[in-house]
């Protein structure tokens, strides 16, 4: 049956993390852009949200309530918010999430329960790889299987959170079966170097780094979900879908503020918003958030029927690519001068927006 | 109900079935009906007549039947989505044929929206009963009144000693005016104003049926596409109707309402004209993977950026843009069906199925070189029929114009 | 020096080429596009214009001016006037200004002397070929050198008026050398067969058609320009120069027909035009035109100077298949319900105008 | 003339000389300057002051030089033209610091358009003199007033007696409005008011030098792009200037037009901004065939649809949008040089050029993938840059507006 309607219990947690991130996230957005830094206590607010916890398998001590429609709805929240407290937020996620879906008992046992505390889990994960090319299909990032030990080698970018994790999944390539798969790299493994945080056009208040693997030789059993390895495929997909979400809820934030903007902005005597050449951009930015959001939505309700979404993930990605462009971009245009002013969050709404097409992994649902 | 994207079985298999009629009497039909303007699709109509009679029946009986809707009105109806389905896998046939089916159409819709019990009964029976088919129509667009429906200069004078509206003017471009009025027993919805000086408060539709005196058609267009599809001028000289024929009260309230409720037909014809557009869209994209896997080039999910080819990444392109009207339609649809407000969304779906649609027809064309700019295959043939959705029902114009005034919250004065 | 000023002579010609268009040409196009056929007269007029005559080398009898500028300017307002009949009129260039290029002194002078004759020449080309895919660079037609005679095999499409010539060139690979050439043809060469004209969305009053080759043996020294042939990448830079100009003919008939209904159309009691919606279309149909015709201007002004314009002639091209698409789409949509009515010239130039993309050869400068 | 696409070898001379100018001062300056905003480019004021003063002395000449101008007026001159490119190439260094070049920038300009022969020798002097550099700037734009120039509250009043011009109010995106009145001996044209009740007819630009007491710098911009240049808000608290410092007719024209001869320097000001632009696109499209040319990806002329890949077909569109813009750009230099209109090509080239570069750069980001968005190059800056060029100097929609009401023949009231 064809419904458009979140549960009571979904549509809770959309208002709670809607009035985080008007009241706590907006309020210090700005700041935490310029400085490179979140407010202490801002993330940890967020985590207590339980988002992550919440997908916990029961018998974990979690409500084993995993759900890619309740992580879209929630992603976008956050990020209209603010992108950089989204994705610190979220990361814990990026090894919780596939760690839930693939480890093995003994794995899962092991790394969970600190899903389930008050403060955030240190922990992240490692997917995207440097330089002008990448292609999720195609690491270069390769795991040379010891026995039941590994030895990796490469280098990832843009590891959110890289220097206070305790554990991160690092995804590689088996050098001899070409299979993908994660792996847990501890804290202090022998030839694992995290490089000073990255600098990007946007994202500033969100660390990432670039980490190298130089022969880094990680213990057994390391690889997530032992033998049987996970899937990746579905990993990417669940990136995918989160990625379009939080592009979504970007896309949102700079259309309503817009909006808002057009009808407060007086020019000749009439709020811009009564000019069409202004009203219809801003109609245009209200249908692709839409559509950016539908697409996403289906994607995600697809991943939780367990059917193959490779499909819908993708394209709700790549629409949710532009639409995040257009309405931040168009947000700028419609707040003139001030727009490229950086004490108005459209600017850097477009910064961050902009980085969609190159932040495969970031996120996950 | 969670968020859920299924479509329920039985509007699927009801959609299977357009898509066998699109393909069994549709297609094979469509190159020479496009060639030869104005003949009529005889197979498509027989076959669907029946089938059509039918489902308009069961909705009449609804639509007349106060007590059985009662119960059902806890369950969301599936009625426009039902009829979306088919819609969009009929047009995915020939969206010219399949704006002859037999039925009301536009006309019908306004009757089911906005009549009384009686003249749904009265007028809607036809296209539910007999033999011979019956069609709908509506006469709303003027020479000097297109978007702007305050402009129309057509009147009714109620001749008081008859109890008959009397009516003037000449309307333009309506859908199936010939097969309403000269080729069926059939009716079309004529939008008069009552009352000139009240402006578009004073406008209210009028039920005129096939044979009315001093009402005929006195031109149909020769056009880019959906030729199949009759467009006529109607000329109205004295045409009188039973004083019953209004659609809405007959006295003018200054505040619109009477205007507004007839409006909201819009809303609910808007996302099957969104449909349609769907249908041609679908038609195309696939005809395009088809020819394309034919050439060698297939189109992968999954792929970065840099391992595309410029067509893969534009077919792409056009799928995605293509779900997305899709989706917004279907939310469109959705809404009416639980009967909650759908303007916002009825407008979005129209405007972004209108563009998209246009756009990857004309793609298409490309894409596919010189066959595909050749009346050898259907595909310039969906470019030409695409572009009317892009027009009709509301320009692009005017449909971003209505999302824009849902979204400020503004009047059509505040932001004309 | 930069100049945008055509010469007095230019300016002359265009002035008459306008008048012709506007007066001779517009006043029959819809008719011709309805039946197929331009009615008779029509090309003849446009003929004695004399465009190609002007073109011949001064040796020959000609005014020896051949100007790929001249060209640009001349083809724009033809099309301003009607696509169909444009290409018609220009459809004996196709075979001349190759010719005047590059033929032989004796093919020159068995050849040239027929284009200055009062009614147009029967000669026309053969460069595309049909199918989905189509390489200019990649010919599939071939020709085997037999002694200093050739054995064509093939098939070309969109040839025009190819059942009215007594000669065509048609251009084809040299089996062994994979170089591609222009080969004559006469009427009545066995092996070649004209089929029905061709169905087309648009160019309906232009009658072109396919033809076959079927190891059809044409006559020594068939080969333009001898052993020396020809230089086939300007050939192609001419032509798609030639296409370029045609499109901004086109796109100005549809933009300034556009802005005219526009500020004759009433609704709520003022011009359509005076909706920013509906004026920054126009604003836009505006700029595009002349973006393009200054693309189209600057690779002509290229191939004047005898330089490589592949780049200037590509980019002109691909710019004004887009702007022209652009210009006559929003042109039907200006008009809304009148522009999807045929006697609205409007939904013509959107049939001819979105097949710029498929025209490859079917003109040249 | 016939048609000519031949840049001058003077001016190409000029615009390779710029070329070294970028590559050698600007480029490696650009990041250190966009991290640290409102650092100051020193190195690249104190390397082109004296050629900016020789170049601003010989241009200062001729125009306070009536006599010799005459016979020169018969070939078109190359003014202009030779500005275009300068800026072209600067801005393909670095646009942030190209704005901070030292001279009369947008101020001069007006003194140039507009100014009597006194008022150019004795304002513009500063720019063509000396050893230490001079900048102006032109504050126009208030909080409650940006394109909508008839909004302007600032106001300027004759004290008879002391015959002073009292000026208050308060501007906002003054760009290097804190080089022209901190930071050196310039000067600031400044939009203000003799006439509140004459709506624009009453507007005129004021000269108010450095050191006019009242007249100070309130705040610096911190901004997305541009970071090098300085964005200054200026408050005039009875800031007083002689009599003389009005540019134009102290009087109040009905017919308004005082203002349209001031509005005219948008006309020479707009292609200028587009040369800017200009030079950001080519910065990028040079900068990601290069990054593609080492991963072994070339651009290729001439390549039909279906063998393209996706980037090669993007780069050959970025390729040729720009191109696009800089012919656009082109005439509209070129029809300034020559003293004819070009309001609609003014206009025109700027929207073209603002919109298209800032697509461009854009694009150029997402090509060059996680690198391509992180400040290790430059690329990310450039698109940061290029924003700016779509919002000042008029939006991009501002100027479809004005191009709009050229080809409609359309009043500022007619299409609003």
């Amino acid at each position: 049956m064809v419904s458009f309607t979140p549960t009571d219990e979904q549509q809770q947690l959309v208002d709670i993390i809607r009035r985080y991130a008007v009241n706590d996230v907006r309020a210090v957005a700005h700041e935490a852009d310029e400085t490179g830094k979140i407010p202490e206590g801002v993330v940890e607010t967020g985590w207590q949200i339980g988002l992550v916890p919440t997908a916990i398998p029961e018998e974990l001590g979690g409500f084993g309530e995993m759900s890619a429609i309740t992580g879209v709805l929630a992603a976008e929240e956050l990020a209209y918010g603010d992108l950089s407290v989204a994705m610190a937020v979220m990361a814990p996620a990026l090894f919780a999430y596939p760690m839930a879906l693939y480890g093995t008992a003994e794995q899962r046992e092991n790394w969970l329960p600190m899903f389930l505390e008050e403060s955030p889990a240190p922990a992240t994960a490692a997917l995207l790889e440097p330089g002008v090319f990448f292609d999720p299909n195609d690491l270069q990032t390769t795991a040379t299987a010891e026995g039941d030990k590994a030895r990796l080698n490469g280098v990832k970018a843009c590891v959110p959170l890289a220097l206070d994790a305790s554990v991160m999944l690092v995804y590689a390539k088996d050098s001899e079966t070409g299979s993908t798969d994660a792996y847990l790299v501890q804290r202090g493994t022998d030839g694992v170097i995290i490089e000073a945080p990255e600098q990007l056009m946007g994202l500033r208040a969100l660390p990432t780094y670039r980490v190298k693997f130089n022969d880094a030789r990680v213990d057994a059993p390391c690889k997530l979900g032992g033998a049987v390895g996970s899937n990746y495929e579905t990993i990417l997909n669940r990136s995918r879908v989160a990625l379009a979400a939080l592009a979504v809820g970007v896309a949102r934030g700079a259309a309503e503020y817009a909006r808002d903007y057009a009808k407060e902005r007086q020019t000749f005597g009439a709020p811009i918003a009564t000019r069409q050449a202004i009203a219809f951009m801003l109609a245009e930015m209200a249908i692709e958030v839409d559509a950016a959001r539908l697409m996403t939505w289906e994607a995600a309700w697809k991943l939780d029927k367990g059917e193959d979404a490779t499909k819908e993930a993708y394209l709700a990605k790549q629409y949710a690519d532009k639409a995040v462009l257009f309405a931040t971009d168009s947000a700028v245009q419609v707040l003139g001068g001030y727009g490229f002013i950086r004490e108005f969050p459209v600017e850097r709404w477009l910064r961050n927006g902009r980085g969609f097409t190159a932040f495969d992994g970031l996120a996950i649902v | 109900m969670p968020i859920d994207f299924e479509i329920p079985e039985h509007v699927q298999k009801q959609a299977d079935m357009a898509r066998m009629a699109a393909e069994w009497v549709m297609r094979p039909a469509s190159r020479e009906l496009d060639e030869n303007e104005h003949q009529r699709p005889t197979a498509f109509v027989e076959q669907l007549w029946p089938f059509m009679r039918d489902m308009q029946k069961r909705t009449l009986e609804k639509l007349t039947d106060t007590e059985s809707s009662q119960p059902d009105s806890k369950r969301p109806s599936t009625t426009t989505l039902r009829l979306m389905m088919m819609i969009e896998m009929l047009s995915w046939g020939d969206a010219g044929v399949y704006l002859c089916l037999p039925g009301g159409a536009l006309g019908g819709a306004a009757i089911e929206a906005v009549g009384t019990p009686e003249q749904k009964q009265k007028f809607l029976q036809r296209f539910a009963e007999g033999e011979i088919p019956a069609w709908g129509a509506m006469a709303m667009t003027e020479p000097g009144a297109g978007s702007d429906t305050s402009a129309i200069q057509t009147t009714a004078v109620l001749d008081k000693e008859a109890n008959e509206w009397v009516l003037n003017g000449e309307k333009i471009f309506c859908t199936n005016g010939k097969l309403a009025l000269d080729e069926s027993d059939g009716l079309v919805v004529v939008w008069a104003s009552i009352d000139r000086s009240a402006g578009r408060a004073g406008m209210r539709p009028f039920i005129v049926p096939a044979g009315t005196p001093g009402a005929r058609v006195t031109k149909v267009e020769i056009k880019h596409g959906i030729r199949a599809s009759d467009t006529a001028s109607i000329v109205l000289e004295n045409a009188r109707i039973p004083a019953d024929n209004i659609l809405g009260s007959p006295e003018v309230q200054r505040d619109g309402s009477g205007f507004r409720g007839a409006m909201a037909t819009f809303d609910a014809t808007r996302p099957l004209v969104a449909a349609s557009a769907l249908g041609i869209g679908r038609a195309s994209l696939e005809f395009v993977k088809e020819k394309l896997k034919e050439n060698g080039i297939d189109i992968p999910y999954g792929l970065p950026y840099h391992k595309l080819t410029a067509i893969q990444r534009d077919v792409l392109e056009m799928e995605a843009q293509l779900r997305a009207a899709y989706l917004l339609t279907l939310r469109a649809v959705t809404l009416l069906d639980a009967k909650a407000p759908n303007n916002l969304e009825a407008a979005m779906c129209k405007a972004k199925a209108g563009k998209v649609v246009t756009q990857l027809c004309q793609k298409a064309v490309e894409i596919l070189g010189p066959t595909g700019y050749s009346r050898e295959w259907l595909v310039e043939k969906w470019m030409r029929d695409a572009k009317i959705n892009d027009i009709f029902e509301g320009t692009g114009q005017i449909n971003t114009l209505v999302v824009a005034r849902r979204i400020l919250n503004y009047s059509s004065k505040e932001l004309q």
